[in-house]
């Protein structure tokens, strides 16, 4: 055969990458995350009353490794969810492509930068 | 003139709602469930840099019925998305040989979800542990 | 018409087409390569070989000892220098093989292992599980596309061949896609289009082994070499005659009758042992092991069912784990096709044909009688297999020999003259003519599908595995029956495109006329030897008057002429082909009076 | 004994014909055929062939699931004929079409030179790591190493994957799965040094990153090969590739 010409490559890596960093991250921890911060915290079960409290919480994200833990949660949660449902809608064929990408990758581009920009704006 | 003319079938819109494909267009619908809560976690650093009054009122939402509802929903789908993660799992990694022959995907599947399991009772019990 | 110009022009993509077009590439890339085939390449029948092939490689073997098996297997009617060259070739192109990535089995230190097989002294099976001749084909194929001169042409078939100025000169091909002719001009030709075996009903052949090559070599004057040898192999499914490989046997499965006794210790093949013994018992030969079950059938010790008598493969004693390890095909077909788990029940199993020795005849160098025109592969008849092929051969066969061919075409094509172009095209030309006059053909309402099972029926009772005179006869008749009713066919189907009833009745017309030499030529042979048994007054082989090949001369319009040629003998002078215990007392004492 | 004579039942067979000199457009025709219980919808379709209407066209030769020419559909799902066995399927007509997703030149038969193109352009040979002569002999290779790439060598191409596969519907210039499971095959053989010239040849769009782990691919193989996996876990190899690659020598081009 004769040497094929190098194929343009897709820049899909980096969203995927994203995404199953989300993935894993959600598998590993979500359910214990969303019966920690939404169900026992807030209740108080198993847990002290003031464990959300608004200085518990402020004082968790102006701790660099809570900054660390928001940072990588929040983000990677919506780049995940930003593939699956981008290519879902795509499936779907629910619109041109430009304007799904920019509803799922841009939504969550833009949720990863202000998050950033409230961690710094929270102080340290 | 050739006689050849091959024919092109339509290709099927909804293939995703049918049956094979639904588990797979619902698997990754889950997804949605994970990016709510990250947007649950936003909301909470959003209202905690507008300041305490703000903070407050998003921990009374979360202390009403209706978001305890919501969230043991939201818990539920989160438990899909990870029963279904580890199904995929064995499709991306390469093929684990042991003594010569090959694990099972099905072994793989039980072994990380029981391993993810373990990690997410880890969490909390260490929480409950640190917050004592 | 399309008209292609190629140096070397192959016809078969199977396990030796493929291997010839490899070596015509390697031999000089320069040179265009025409690869032919009715199907994709890696759909060709050698996919279904299960077993392995042979190469001599452990210490204790030698390739003496190959050379023996195969010419006590053929009975002595094989070509010994041949044979002795083929037995020396074989394991480098084994060696070629892995180097290609065939997934051969291993051994733990990650060496090639070997298996037993039929009517062979020494374990010297290589086999990729059950699944040998997939695994060569695939990475045939597979590494054919590495060669930028191997121009492919998939899913045409051979109409006719193009002989002019006395040397083959091409190829007249039908497109089936598209239902138009393409003429190949080039300066050698291959063939290697394999086996024939559909000719009978009960085979384990796949539905494109028709014969083909060797009926478009016989009609344009290459006489037919020893086509009465057509194997039975002993162990197949009854009804769909697939096959439950040898394998089966060498590893270590037993053939037990309905009593549960395995009577192969009754026809010379004892001593009874329950491991494996090599050329005893289930690993006695293919003709053996099949006549045994035709005597047990009259002496009703097999098992009726609406597919014919059976006795049983009973694989239970090997156990799940070395089936699925060794033999998962077989696990699978016996699951799929017949609700039989291996480990739990034995297979119900009765002989179907498998194998034809016979072909187009070929000097050592894999040179047919026409100048520029070589065969390779089961189309041919190089001198291996004699009157019984060992199993295990073939495959081997088709790489030494298909090696061979491609070496041999490309020497033939730079040292011959151009191409008659303008002669080629017309004679291409007129062979499409003759092929669509078929097609289009009134005649009187005939089907061929029902001569195709006629053919079939008559072929299984005259030419089975053992043989009556009276009988052969009436299958000559009825052949030569079957030959007229031929002319009053009548195509439903005179489309173009895809038109595989049109493609059906071009390959009975081969089918025919290789039916007929079979049956002619086991019909002249009046002794007994190797495949070919009679029970009408020549049960005795005959070496004064038939140690000699069998050639079926094509004669139009008329049953073909038998004539005999002499067989080539060297070291191996003809003796008693005996196995078992006797065998062994045999070759003791041969060995005690070499000394 | 005359076979058809012993057959009293018979089965419905609805099949979807397409003659392209006369036909606009394929149509179903239904055929009844003498049904016996061990028959595959292969022999029903050679019955009908043999005996009802020869012009019906399909690809069929080894009648043991090794072959991989009788990929269809069977009641809406791919199976090949010869291994489909009517005594399986749930009473009342079967439903056979052609392989899903392909085009289709005629009744049954599909277009396949496009698959074939696919298998070519991943390099699927040995492109040696350390290379030897015939003369050397065979390269070691341990059960285990065997075992590594030997279920993804099982695949007898014959597109079933490609027929369940949505993504490739969608995308007929998607490699697809049964050629990812070529490619993972040489990749994974340890005589095999040709890792990153395949792993270029499918970094594309229309290479692993149309794939969007539906899974039915493998569900689906006759083999089990598990094609899902080589093009996932070949995902996972290019997307480290695709920051690797910035890396190497060779980067400039
Ligand atoms: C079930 C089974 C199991 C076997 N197991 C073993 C085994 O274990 N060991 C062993 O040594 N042997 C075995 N054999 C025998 C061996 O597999 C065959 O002899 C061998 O594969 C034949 O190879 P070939 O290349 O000659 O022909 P094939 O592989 O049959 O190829 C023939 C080629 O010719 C092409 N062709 C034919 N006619 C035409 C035409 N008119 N126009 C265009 N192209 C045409 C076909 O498309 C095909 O590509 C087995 C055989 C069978 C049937
Ligand atoms: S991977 Fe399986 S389904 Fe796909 S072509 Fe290969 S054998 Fe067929
Ligand atoms: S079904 Fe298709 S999308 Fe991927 S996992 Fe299989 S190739
Ligand atoms: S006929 Fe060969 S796979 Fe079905």
């Amino acid at each position: 055969m004769s040497e094929a010409v190098p194929v343009k490559r897709s820049i899909s890596p980096i969203f995927w990458l994203l995404f199953g960093a989300g993935g894993m991250l959600s598998a590993l921890f979500g359910p214990a995350l969303i019966l920690i911060t939404d169900v026992l915290g807030p209740t108080g079960t198993g847990l002290p009353a003031d464990f959300e409290s608004y200085d518990h919480a402020l004082a968790f994200a102006r701790n660099p490794l809570g900054k660390l833990v928001l940072l990588a949660v929040i983000s990677l949660f919506f780049w995940h969810g930003a593939e699956r449902i981008y290519l879902t809608l795509k499936d779907m064929k629910a619109g041109p492509l430009p304007v799904l990408k920019l509803a799922t990758y841009g939504v969550a581009a833009a949720v990863t930068l202000v998050t950033f920009l409230l961690l710094l704006a929270i102080g340290f | 003139m050739s006689e050849r003319r091959p024919y092109t079938r339509p290709i099927d819109e909804d293939w995703w709602k049918k049956p094979p494909y639904l588990s797979y267009t619902a698997r990754e619908l889950s997804g949605i469930a994970v990016t709510i809560y990250g947007g649950v976690l936003f909301t909470g650093l959003f209202s905690l840099w507008r300041g305490p009054e703000s903070y407050n009122a998003f921990l009374r939402f979360l202390q009403s019925p209706l978001s305890l509802l919501l969230n043991l929903l939201l818990l539920a789908v989160v438990v899909y998305h990870v029963v279904t993660w580890f199904q995929t799992l064995p499709k991306t990694m390469p093929k684990m040989i042991v003594d010569g022959k090959q694990v099972p995907a099905a072994k793989i599947t039980q072994i990380a979800t029981l391993a993810a399991g373990g990690s997410s009772l880890l969490l909390i019990l260490l929480t409950m542990w640190v917050a004592r | 018409m399309e008209h292609f110009e190629a140096d070397v022009l192959i016809i078969g993509a199977g396990g030796a087409g493929l291997r010839a077009a490899i070596a015509a590439a390697e031999a000089d890339p320069s040179l265009t390569v025409a690869l032919v085939s009715k199907v994709l390449p890696m759909r060709s029948h050698t996919v279904a070989a299960e077993g392995g092939a042979a190469g001599v490689t452990q210490a204790h073997d030698t390739l003496d000892n190959h050379f023996n098996d195969t010419v006590h297997g053929g009975d002595w009617l094989c070509e010994q220098d041949v044979v002795e060259f083929f037995v020396s070739r074989c394991t480098q192109e084994m060696v070629q093989l892995e180097h290609w990535g065939c997934p051969w089995s291993r051994k733990p230190d990650g060496n090639i292992n070997v298996r037993a097989f039929g009517g062979m002294k020494i374990e010297r099976t290589w086999f990729a599980a059950d699944r040998s001749g997939f695994h060569i084909l695939h990475t045939l194929f597979q590494t054919s596309t590495k060669y930028p001169s191997i121009k492919r042409f998939d899913e045409y078939f051979c109409v006719d061949l193009i002989v002019e100025d006395g040397r083959a000169q091409g190829a007249t091909l039908l497109s089936l896609s598209t239902g138009e002719f393409t003429a190949i001009s080039a300066r050698s030709v291959v063939l290697a289009t394999g086996g024939a075996g559909r000719v009978f009903r009960q085979n384990t052949n796949g539905g494109i082994v028709t014969g083909d090559g060797m009926a478009l070599a016989f009609r344009h004057g290459v006489p037919l070499r020893d086509m009465e040898f057509v194997q039975y192999h002993p162990t197949c499914m009854p009804g769909t005659g697939l096959l439950f490989t040898e394998a089966c046997r060498g590893e270590g499965g037993y053939l037990v009758n309905k009593d549960g006794y395995r009577y192969l210790q009754d026809y010379g093949l004892g001593p009874v042992s329950p491991e494996p013994r090599n050329k005893a018992m289930e690993l006695g030969p293919r003709d053996r092991l099949s006549q045994a079950f035709w005597h047990e059938e009259r002496k009703g010790r097999t098992v009726e069912t609406p597919a014919g008598s059976v006795v049983y493969l009973d694989l239970r004693h090997l156990g799940k784990a070395k089936l699925k390890e060794r033999l998962p095909l077989i696990c699978e077909l016996a699951e799929e096709f017949m609700g039989i788990d291996p480990a739990d029940a034995p297979i119900p199993v009765r002989p179907a044909v498998h194998y034809t020795m016979g072909g187009i005849p070929t000097d050592i160098r894999t040179a047919t009688p026409i100048p520029g025109l070589y065969a390779a592969g089961e189309c041919s008849s190089v001198g291996i297999h004699g009157a019984n092929r060992l199993g295990s051969n073939s495959l081997t066969e088709l790489f030494v020999f298909g090696h061979v061919a491609g070496d041999e075409a490309v020497k033939f094509a730079k040292g011959a003259p151009a191409v008659n172009a303008g002669r080629n095209l017309e004679q291409a030309k007129a062979s499409a003519a003759k092929a669509l006059a078929l097609r289009d053909q009134k005649g009187a309402g005939e089907r061929h599908a029902d001569l195709r099972k006629e053919m079939a029926l008559t072929m299984e009772k005259g030419c089975g595995i053992y043989r009556i005179g009276s009988e052969m006869q009436e299958t000559c008749d009825k052949l030569a029956e079957l030959k007229r009713r031929f002319a009053n066919v009548t195509i439903e189907d005179r489309s173009a495109a895809w038109n595989t009833d049109w493609v059906a009745a071009l390959e009975l017309g081969y089918q025919l006329d290789v039916a007929e030499a079979m049956a002619h030529s086991a019909l002249e042979r009046r002794e007994s030897r190797g495949a070919h048994q009679r029970i009408d007054g020549f049960e005795a082989r005959d070496d004064e008057h038939f140690l000699a090949h069998s050639l079926a001369h094509y004669r139009e319009g008329a049953s073909p002429e038998i004539t005999y040629g002499p067989v080539k003998i060297t070291k191996s002078k003809p003796g008693e082909r005996a196995y078992g215990a006797l065998g062994e007392a045999l070759e003791s004492k041969k060995e005690a009076t070499h000394v | 004994m005359s076979e058809a004579a012993t057959l009293t039942k018979t089965v419905e067979l609805r099949i979807l014909r397409y003659l392209p000199a006369s036909d606009e457009s394929p149509s179903f025709r239904s055929f009844q055929v003498p049904y016996s219980d061990d028959m595959s919808v292969l022999q029903a379709l050679q019955t009908i062939k043999d005996t009802l209407d020869a012009t019906l066209s399909f690809r069929w030769s080894c009648r043991m699931a090794v072959c991989g020419s009788c990929g269809m559909m069977i009641n809406g799902e791919p199976r090949l004929a010869c291994n489909t066995f009517l005594r399986n399927l749930p009473p009342g007509p079967v439903t056979v079409e052609a392989l899903k997703n392909f085009p289709i030149e005629r009744d049954l038969v599909v277009s396949v030179g496009d698959f074939v193109k696919k298998i070519e352009s991943i390099y699927p040979y040995i492109i040696p790591k350390e290379p030897k002569t015939v003369a050397q002999g065979t390269y070691l290779q341990t059960p285990a190493q065997l075992a590594a790439y030997e279920s993804f060598s099982d695949c007898i191409n014959c597109m079933l994957c490609y027929a369940a596969c949505p993504q490739f519907g969608e995308n007929p210039d998607f490699i697809g799965p049964g050629a990812m499971a070529l490619l993972q095959r040489y990749n994974g053989d340890s005589r095999d040094g040709g890792q990153q010239k395949r792993l270029d040849a499918i970094a594309g769009e229309d290479g692993v990153w149309s794939c969007t782990a539906v899974g039915i691919c493998s569900e689906v193989c006759p083999k089990h090969v598990d094609p899902a996996n080589a093009i996932n876990q070949n995902k996972t190899n290019s997307a480290f590739d695709f920051f690797l690659h910035y890396l190497r020598k060779d980067a400039a081009q």
